[in-house]
């Protein structure tokens, strides 16, 4: 059986994806930077660096340091804007025929909104991921993505805001994300990514400093796949939209242990970071799993896990 | 030239000093694409810990397509590279980042202390192509002789004469390999500078060339998770402070002195 | 300067322990197991393998398997009940000269106060150190350490029962840790201790099942120490009473970090099981950094991060 | 005997089959307490990933204070074991574990599959130094010849006739090394089994022993994180199925059938 005849497509709300391996975002540029590795057409989707409505520059150095099997990053949402994105990104990723996934962020609820209005009816753009890892600067600085109710009020107001499909992204620091994720869902989103980064920290035992200029970070790659799969396990029992699962995927074998924990799809990370062709290398990893247990679409492997 | 992820045959490991390695290895694509400045993000085979590729230069490419980089073992990832043999193979991603404008005419100078002479090898022989020998001077320093004598050896082979400094006074003059500006100075022609090494050293470069008004170029170093654009962790700031960072993989190694800040 | 004329002393309430490294319960068994390799009057103290009113039989197995530089466990806190750890462990200890902190669990605020009663005046038991990270079986099994009513309630029961300093360790899966941590330090705790482990999942792609017979289990190692250190920074930045820090240390460097984040001890978990040796290393690797910083007390190191 | 944790030196490294390795390394104190069925904890150096030491059992020591281990190469912890020179040094917790009981007289049969045989050889030759070699017969199992005839060759070099059998036929009995046992029910004599290998292979060597009434230990295995009886994480169901658990690193690794559950 080739590749070409397994069914590998999911559906995240309306919109249906040709394969369940999409980009991280944050971790694959705006999909051009992978352009000699990757066959951009080929993802299921690429989900963009996250978007802000005026562009931001970000942490200062050091912004990134290795741990143990993973990564602190705080890169500090760095990104063009959104009008340099439209204006500048959007054309080369239209050219590539890649489903587009843009992630979005804001410091208020107003600002999310804004974004998906702006997003709304672009050509090329499949959906909206809303990274709800932010800190809300009416509210003091608080996530939106550890109090249920701001973050249903983002994701009420990005929904009212855009008929594009809206993947809500949950961040792990919470007690019960599963909570969290019912109460996304309640309020309208069409499908939940998980996890963010953990939040993390290196010190420097020389100069007793922080390794980042911003002192904490999100710890991301191999080291936090337990923690991501456990995650969604409880996610995928607990609601009744799409699940994509993040974290510490690296492998075709990482993959499948979050389709079969209940993922419709997931994202790849930080391994781009390593074996920029990962994404291409985990599709096909799916695709001869499906063929090796003679299924015919990677539809009977998500959720399938015998507890 | 778009970069490449390749696996590469070891063709050769040399100790050059306690923990100074050159490995060779065989990538014809990427030799010929190669230019001097850049560097490669490179993975000794499928571990996880460390996680991330390891930033080296590239120090020598050959016509036959072998490819060089010359590296300390400072840590896990340097280590692992190390203890690669011959007929192994390294997993590589380059050639990545800009590279050193290559001027013919002028008075051409290269400064490099410990490991930053290594992209200054590859450096030389392209510049020493493009004008005469004595027009190429490279200020070459290290900790110790041991360090600094196989890589000034490599300069001589090339018909050049490698001022050498040594912070123990074993090979050279004993103390800086800035010290040697002076006699730039001396001779009061205008000099075109390539500098790569330790920070401080290309500081003070840097605000002599600014003094004396000589174009410099710097090739810096950072922390990459990537090296290929994507995850902006190497970001560094710009000569205009508030403005935005510059990222070393993209706009860089390779950067005007006045681009960035020297803090 | 020898490693006898530094003050690596430190107090955990009333109580001074000769230096900060200790063992992390449930890694160290009742501490006889590690007598080949470790001199245990050496350590600050052994936090023995938590104890429960009746003895527990665990989880069935698989309870280990090996993630990305970590491990997760599943034990079931597996233990001898406290009546056959007095008959049968505490005279060993007593006789090493051991300072021993005893870990307890209970199923309810009651248990864990008898147990705390139990405990009160035996000889040779220096301190409690209270698992919260236990199931509320009378609250729907809603761990105590997620809930600061609960965490606090247990911290006075406990407290009301021993006249014994009571370290309250901490859950790391929650939203906010140091507000757990202000609110057993309101409820009377001595100190606490943390991180306890990150609740993760590991899938069997083969069978499609879970790893763990108990489907999720406890993170530990080294991928921890990132998020572990975080915690540490924060609960020590929020809280007046000692913080003791855990979670994949595994070097002396590791544990100068917890120390200079603000930890004013540290217990070794995982490690011993990799180097039975590890704590004394470890030990030894401190003493060895202040006198080459040229300080005479531990205290000097703690929190002393300049951020 | 307390259990130490060493630094060995390893002497030899030889590759008997692919991907079947034996190691031997220089630890007098080692192999003065070591007993047949005893375990080790071993790691190839101080790397993070995998985290966790390897158990491996005592495949041989000798009088001059050498020890053997031998093990198929099945996973990362294992290749970086394989891959010790001799000269670099093992880092060893051991012995650990309880051991066989060393029958004197009776009928004494050894039926080991794969790596199960690795313990069985350093058991065969305690029990050929207190019986005549006609009473202790080993019954080896592999996958095939080449795995099989190195291990099996040095049992003949203890004086004894061990039965072989290849899953493919290419050594002794085409079959299960469990076919060889209605040899020794032939016999009608009583029997002492000693037994190690596969987990289907040894419950079907325990129910035959239970209908004959014949006395079996066994040497099991499980995940373990620690080896030293700290962790817990080794547990196996006892006989008594709702009693407590029984440990694989302290009650075993050798139990009698009886101890057990076989499920
Ligand atoms: C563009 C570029 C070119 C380089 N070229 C060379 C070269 O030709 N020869 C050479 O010897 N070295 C070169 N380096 C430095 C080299 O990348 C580091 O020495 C190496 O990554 C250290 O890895 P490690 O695992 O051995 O050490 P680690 O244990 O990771 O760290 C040891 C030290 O190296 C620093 N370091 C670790 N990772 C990186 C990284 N990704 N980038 C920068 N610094 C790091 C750490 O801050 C630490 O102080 C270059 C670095 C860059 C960014
Ligand atoms: C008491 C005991 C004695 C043993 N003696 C021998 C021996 O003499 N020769 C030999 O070849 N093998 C022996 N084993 C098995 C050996 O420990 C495993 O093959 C080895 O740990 C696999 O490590 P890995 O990293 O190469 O493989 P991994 O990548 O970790 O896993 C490969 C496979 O090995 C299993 N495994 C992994 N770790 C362990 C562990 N700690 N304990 C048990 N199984 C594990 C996994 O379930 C998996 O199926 C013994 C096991 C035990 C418990
Ligand atoms: C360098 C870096 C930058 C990231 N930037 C973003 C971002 O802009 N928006 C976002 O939602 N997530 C961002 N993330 C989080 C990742 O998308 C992902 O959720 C996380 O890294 C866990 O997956 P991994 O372990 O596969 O990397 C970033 C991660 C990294 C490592
Ligand atoms: C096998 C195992 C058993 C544990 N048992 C207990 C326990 O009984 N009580 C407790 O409070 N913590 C227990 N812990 C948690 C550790 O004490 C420690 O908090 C955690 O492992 C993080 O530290 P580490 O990364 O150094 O292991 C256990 C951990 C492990 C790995
Ligand atoms: S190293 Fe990743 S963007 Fe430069
Ligand atoms: S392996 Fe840890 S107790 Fe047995």
């Amino acid at each position: 059986m080739a590749l070409s005849d397994l069914d590998l497509s999911c559906r995240i709300g309306a919109l249906t994806l040709q394969n369940p391996v999409l980009t991280a975002s944050g971790t694959f540029g705006y999909g051009r930077e992978f352009e000699s590795f990757v066959n951009l057409h080929r993802l299921g989707a690429v989900v963009v660096k996250g978007i802000s409505l005026a562009p931001r520059r970000g942490n200062p150095p050091p912004r990134v340091v290795e741990t143990a099997c993973g990564m602190l990053n705080a890169i500090g949402l760095e990104n063009v804007g959104v009008e340099r994105f439209l204006a500048e990104k959007m054309d080369y990723l239209r050219g590539m025929r890649a489903t587009v996934i843009v992630n979005i962020l804001g410091d208020s609820v107003e600002e999310y909104a804004e974004l998906a209005g702006l997003l709304d009816g672009v050509a090329g753009i499949a959906a909206i991921e809303v990274n709800i890892s932010c800190p809300n600067v009416k509210k003091g600085g608080v996530a939106f993505g550890t109090d249920p109710k701001m973050a249903a009020a983002v994701t009420k107001a990005v929904k009212g805001a855009t008929k594009l499909p809206v993947i809500i992204k949950l961040s792990p620091n919470v007690t019960d994300i599963a909570l969290m994720a019912k109460a996304v869902e309640a309020a309208g989103a069409d499908a939940v990514s998980l996890i963010n980064t953990l939040l993390g920290m290196a010190i420097d035992i020389r100069s007793r400093r922080p390794r980042l200029a911003n002192v904490v970070g999100g710890l991301s790659g191999p080291a936090i796949k337990p923690v991501a799969l456990r995650m969604v396990w409880q996610v995928a029992r607990a609601v009744q939209i799409p699940v994509i699962g993040i974290g510490g995927i690296a492998t075709a074998e990482d993959a499948l242990e979050f389709l079969i924990a209940g993922a419709s799809a997931i994202e790849v990370g930080t391994a781009n970071f390593i074996n920029p062709r990962a994404c291409e290398d985990i599709l096909n990893g799916i695709g001869a799993y499906l063929e090796a247990n003679k299924m015919t679409s990677v539809r009977e492997l998500v959720g399938s896990l015998a507890v | 030239m778009a970069p490449m992820q390749l696996k590469a045959e070891i063709l050769r490991r040399e100790t050059l000093a306690p923990d100074l390695i050159r490995l060779t290895f065989l990538a014809p694509d990427l030799a010929a694409a190669a230019r001097p400045g850049q560097f490669l993000m490179l993975r000794a085979g499928a571990v996880r810990d460390p996680l991330l590729r390891r930033p080296l230069s590239i120090h020598q490419i050959t016509t036959s397509g072998w490819v060089q980089v010359l590296f300390k073992v400072v840590g896990q990832g340097t280590r692992l590279l190390a203890a690669l043999a011959p007929g192994q193979t390294l997993d590589v991603v380059g050639p990545l980042g800009n590279h050193f404008a290559l001027k013919s005419g002028g008075n051409l100078c290269l400064i490099g202390g410990g490991m930053g002479i290594a992209p200054l090898y590859f450096l030389a022989r392209e510049l020493q192509r493009r004008n005469p020998p004595e027009r190429v001077v490279p200020l070459l320093g290290a900790r110790t002789a041991k360090e600094l004598r196989p890589l000034a050896d490599d300069f001589v082979a090339l018909g050049l004469e490698p001022r050498l400094a040594t912070d123990d006074g074993t090979l050279g003059h004993h103390g800086l390999v800035i010290d040697h500006l002076s006699e730039l100075l001396v001779s009061g022609k205008p000099w075109h500078i390539y500098t790569c090494g330790p920070y401080p050293m290309m500081r003070a470069v840097v605000k002599l060339c600014r003094e004396q008004g000589w174009h410099c170029q710097v090739s810096l170093e950072t922390m990459m998770a990537c090296g290929i654009s994507a995850c902006l962790g190497c970001a560094i700031p710009a000569a205009q402070l508030d403005g935005p960072y510059k990222h070393v993989c993209k706009d860089g190694p390779v950067f005007g002195a006045e681009e960035v800040a020297w803090l």
